[in-house]
């Protein structure tokens, strides 16, 4: 067991694969880059070489089309886009091409490809530098979506991704670089086995979230309990093929449900989560109307106070749940 | 660098030149001394092609056939030429006219009538129709109707092979239309930086649906842009399959020794419309009446008169041929419409993988 | 009154705005092209010329920032894209340059652009000319998105959306073309005040849809009026910015919602329409579970038989909204 | 074709040679008889252009902004080279690395200050910082950070001047990097067959981010591609503001009168790093030791000795402008700091338009 933070984890993911698996390579803008990546990859060319850590020119279409063909000839390897909003345009070859190549040649064709895309927000850098966007691949079948949102699944499912034969989108969250954890050595899990997870149990209320999402959700719940509001927290981890047996089961009991996502709401994820839940539920389940809260429907502003109010804390997710279970906020110092 | 049997042309030059000229190159082939052995195939392989086209046109119209098909009459030089010099373990990328890539790399007739008519049977399980043909068998890791889609994929299975270090080769298959797409010049570019071994092959027949390629770019050579990413090009005549074979062999022989890309541009014409059986102009697309001329430039009879006047066929051997693939085609097909459609469980059960 | 199907219906729409307004220009694949875009634009070329309605190489991306250039500088163009497979090469300048120009520059630059994308799917062409993923671009904030269902709207929601001076996502369905409809001359509406709209009234099931999926709806109403099942049926039209409104108090009446939408089920725009019904409503207000009709999550097959059973028709919408409103199976004959 | 009054570059040259000699072209300009009168006010913008970067840089360590700066110091004579030509009617598209277009277009310094700073009085109005300047007053409609996004918006800009009539062009500033997208190749191929006035300037410091241009294409300079997509292109010295602005007039005097696109590619280099005050090879990005050689090829210097040796400008002139437009650029400082923040319904109110 070792303290290791998110960023630091990603790293040792990268490290364990090209170690073990020879099959494995990296290629992406920013990997000979000392600040692209953050702490995420640091080295790892003078580990490995440049031949299996490759930089790219600015070619984000052809640089994953490139990933997809290796991925065709034997190969198992990770593309990088530093911000999702890079990774656009490529989209092509991700929801068009990798997801689909399997199933219109038949079934049998391994695709195991992985594509790891950085959220990058804040900092007033904007509306062009801070999307998500998950919500759009999740919408994908064929393509398998998964967000971290600790240290130890950051790393582990990884390597899950990268040794999957399915095209996997894998999306790590900067603001959870510096979150640490301690967890023992690496795991090779079988992705297709892996799916949402309760990391807090309570009674009153459901909170559910991916990536930083979910860590939001816990520290809110850690703040709830303490002022004697319980709740389940699940960790969605793998948002497609999305699994929400555990959050309805989850909801049955508690009858409540918030959803947090730090995207856009009109068909994005939260939305998803509610209604796969009320699709399960009997009517009458429920004891208040399930919730979501996400990104207002303004595209990132870059001038500092209106990032602050843009962006979704810890405190607003202890209000929303607040209002949802009914507690008076007097009750509440 | 320029092919060896075929007249002179450079790379660098910005128009076609004689090569767009239809009035030109009817006279048969100039064939070289060496490897003479492989051309009657070729002229086998050529006519297979172009008589499984012919029925699945005629099954198009008849409505036997219902997913859209992209017919490469005419065209089949370029795939017999390129294919020359490929092995198995090559790895060769289509688009959405790609039958005569498929039979050039030794595809089975029967799969690809399955796969037009949707038959599990199919070379893509039925899955994908005559836009998405796969048989990694023969070298043929997909073809699909995205223009340009493959172009980049290619690389990546380009750099797979360099990285195996067993001398393999991509090939990626596509038009002048394609080379409008902007993934077709980054993965040129991409292809130059890290010195892989694919060869793009432009499969130059002047229109991308109904636009004349003088509609679309300031020249009607796209050699050019292999030139500006310093990326070696032959152009040559794509309806002479021995000019085309000599540059392919040229560019694979030097690829699988010293990894790097190659470019040949292969100029020809489609005889028949966009998509479908009919030529086009039937509904209004203006061919500027040169398809008649085209026709002359036929691949099959330039090469078969060739080996006629060397004594390598006798006249009768075209007449014999065209009954033979008749038959065989036409056996394919019957066999193919007595297949099973896939399963209906196979409608879910092909888009994820299984156990690992 | 003249009776117009929806195809040509598209082209009437053209002809006004050409018209009537010198600012407005087309560009596009296919523009020239007897068969790229069905009746909808019929010798176009040749009544306002090729200078106004331009075709072009293949070129997404690069045509459809061109298309917002133009906007940008006093223009309304309206861009082509055959199919919104092909437009996916072009989502940068749609999502990150169109939707958000005016925000990023400051809320006062209009962005007069309109994308028209036809959803092309059927006919065994599989997985890659299929998609219609209207949910992706709902999902984003500055860019309003138009599904019509009837020739009246394929007509004044194109006007509507090229007279905007926001970007506009309009999207036709080559499935709709030959519906026909008895309809006035041309009406100049302002988009920002048009939305869901309620088609058919009933007590018992809501029914929503958008673009084809609201046909059916439409279709499915009549055939169980006939069975004594009487449906709300809620044509969407506009998808963002999404006003629920209507639905949430029609299903405040029912107690019934059915959400058909053509599209795959995950973070698509049926779960949208749940989410926002039950988020609005009270707990209990339901009689049943809310329940979505969409695509099986697969690609698009080829295969005849496969392709049959991919897509959703009207007996499939009455069969799922018989099960919701508990009418036995025998009672139907 | 070439500027007049730089030595003749062949934009067919697939690399920089000299230009990329950072040991090379210290020595003041040759200054051209006529136009004189424009440059005293050229070495004026470039050193504004400067003294905001500074300060931009300076406040970027302090803390005080906190958005991504790309500086363009060392880079000046492109922008100012490339203004004279324009007119506010014209339409500037610039990228991530645009404070010094902004200036050279006569972009308010208060509100680029006020702009990094976030302040509803700002270029954008507090929307966009940095990264996204607008100034339509003076032509400039938009500088985004998606590399090569603007690219196609100016051709479009173009194309919609095409249609006005009024011999008004399009300009996009973009980066050798912005060259490796695709949408850059589709754009001029799209200008070339759309014949649009559309001034294409390739700025080419050499590096992307911490990538050197030959890591990344196998030849240095970019106007190789103009070439290719038959875009007629100038080759200069982008630290030699004269060079620019010949080229730029030259070009921009044929598209005004018949419109079709052409291509500047200026070579010259980053002084600091990608983004932020820092100059990279502290964080252990080599830059070849070059740096301290580009700095002897300033542009600012360079105008300015030959302004003296015209006696255009007396030695004292440098140290007066420095310090009058420092004083400038701090009041402006100084005032924006006093600005206000959007309103929070700004957050909601900017998204959509208003009533038509
Ligand atoms: C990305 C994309 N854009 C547009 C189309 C429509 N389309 C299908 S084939 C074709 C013509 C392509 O021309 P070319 O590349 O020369 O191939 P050819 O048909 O001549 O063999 C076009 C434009 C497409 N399939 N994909
Ligand atoms: C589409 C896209 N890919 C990658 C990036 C990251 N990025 C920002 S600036 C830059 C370098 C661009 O280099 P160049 O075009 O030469 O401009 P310069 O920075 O030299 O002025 C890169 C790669 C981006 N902003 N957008
Ligand atoms: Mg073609
Ligand atoms: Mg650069």
């Amino acid at each position: 067991m070792a303290v290791r933070s998110y960023g630091v984890a990603i790293r040792d993911g990268f490290e364990h694969l090209m170690t073990e698996h020879r099959e494995v390579f990296t290629i992406g803008q920013g990997l000979w880059s000392p600040w692209y990546v953050g702490s995420t990859m640091t080295d790892l060319e003078k580990q490995f070489g440049k031949a299996r850590v490759i930089d790219t020119p600015v070619s984000e279409l052809a640089t994953t089309g490139a990933a997809l063909g290796a991925a065709l000839c034997g190969y198992r390897p990770i593309v990088i886009h530093p911000r999702v909003d890079f990774m656009l345009l490529a989209v092509d070859q991700i929801v068009t091409q990798a997801a689909k190549w399997r199933y219109m040649f038949g079934g049998d064709v391994n695709v195991p490809l992985t594509v790891r895309a950085i959220i990058n927000r804040g900092g007033e850098q904007g509306a062009q530098h801070s999307q998500s966007l998950h919500a759009w691949f999740a919408h994908i079948p064929g393509l398998r979506v998964v967000m971290p949102a600790t240290a130890r699944d950051a790393r582990d499912l990884l390597i899950a991704s990268a040794l999957c034969d399915d095209p996997v989108l894998y999306i790590d969250d900067r603001w959870l670089y510096g979150v640490e954890e301690e967890i023992g050595s690496p795991v090779e899990l079988d992705l297709r086995l892996e799916g949402p997870r309760l990391v807090r149990e309570g009674a009153e209320l459901t909170l559910v979230g991916a990536g930083h999402s979910a860590w939001l959700c816990t520290e809110a719940a850690r703040s709830l309990a303490e002022n004697g509001v319980s709740c389940d927290v699940i960790d969605v981890r793998v948002l497609n093929p999305f699994d929400a047996r555990l959050i309805v089961d989850s909801v049955r009991r508690t009858g409540r449900l918030l959803a947090v996502d730090g995207d856009w709401t009109t068909c994005g994820f939260a939305g998803e989560v509610i209604a796969s839940v009320v699709e399960a539920l009997p009517p009458g389940a429920l004891r208040a109307s399930p919730r979501r809260l996400t990104l207002p429907e303004a595209p990132a502003p870059t001038s500092a106070p209106l990032e602050r109010s843009y962006y979704t804390n810890v405190a607003d997710v202890v209000t929303a749940a607040r209002q949802l279970v009914g507690v008076p906020g007097d009750s509440w110092e | 660098m320029v092919a060896r049997t075929s007249p002179r042309y450079d790379a660098a030059d910005t128009d076609l030149g004689a090569l767009a000229d239809p009035a030109r190159f009817h006279e048969s082939l100039t064939l070289p001394l060496e490897d003479r052995g492989w051309l009657t195939g070729a002229l086998r392989t050529m006519m297979l092609a172009r008589a499984c086209e012919e029925r699945i046109g005629d099954m198009v119209t008849s409505g036997k056939i219902r997913c859209p098909c992209h017919l490469a009459i005419g065209q089949e030089a370029a795939a017999v030429g390129v294919a020359r010099p490929l092995r198995a373990s090559d790895r060769v990328f289509g688009a959405h006219r790609s039958h005569a890539h498929y039979i050039a790399l030794g595809g089975s007739v029967r799969k690809l009538m399955a796969e037009v008519l949707g038959r599990d049977t199919g070379a893509s399980r039925g899955m994908g129709g005559s836009m998405h043909l796969i048989d990694r068998e023969h070298g043929l890791h997909g073809t699909v109707p995205i223009v340009g889609a493959t172009i980049p994929i290619a690389v990546g299975a380009a750099l797979a092979a360099k990285m195996d270090g067993r001398g393999d080769v991509a090939v990626s298959f596509f038009g002048d239309g394609a080379t409008e797409e902007g993934g077709f010049h980054e993965s040129m570019n991409l292809a130059a930086a890290l010195k892989v071994p694919v060869l793009f092959v432009a499969e130059n027949n002047m229109f991308s649906s109904h636009l004349h390629i003088s509609l679309r770019q300031p020249h009607a050579s796209v050699a050019r842009y292999a030139v500006a990413h310093d990326v070696p090009a032959w152009r040559v005549d794509g309806n002479d399959v021995v000019a085309v074979a000599a540059a392919a062999c040229e560019a694979v022989a030097r690829m699988r020794v010293e990894p790097g890309p190659a470019f040949i541009e292969a100029v020809t014409y489609r005889w028949r419309g966009h998509v479908g059986a009919r030529d086009d102009e039937d509904v209004g697309v203006s061919r500027g009446g040169d398809l008649p001329a085209w026709r002359q430039r036929d691949p099959v009879r330039r090469l078969f008169e060739a080996l006629v006047a060397v004594g390598d066929a006798d006249t009768g051997l075209l007449g014999r041929l065209e009954a033979e693939l008749k038959a065989e085609v036409e056996a394919a097909w019957a066999q193919a419409q007595g297949d099973p459609f896939p399963a209906p469980d196979a409608l879910l059960a092909r888009v994820y993988g299984g156990a690992r």
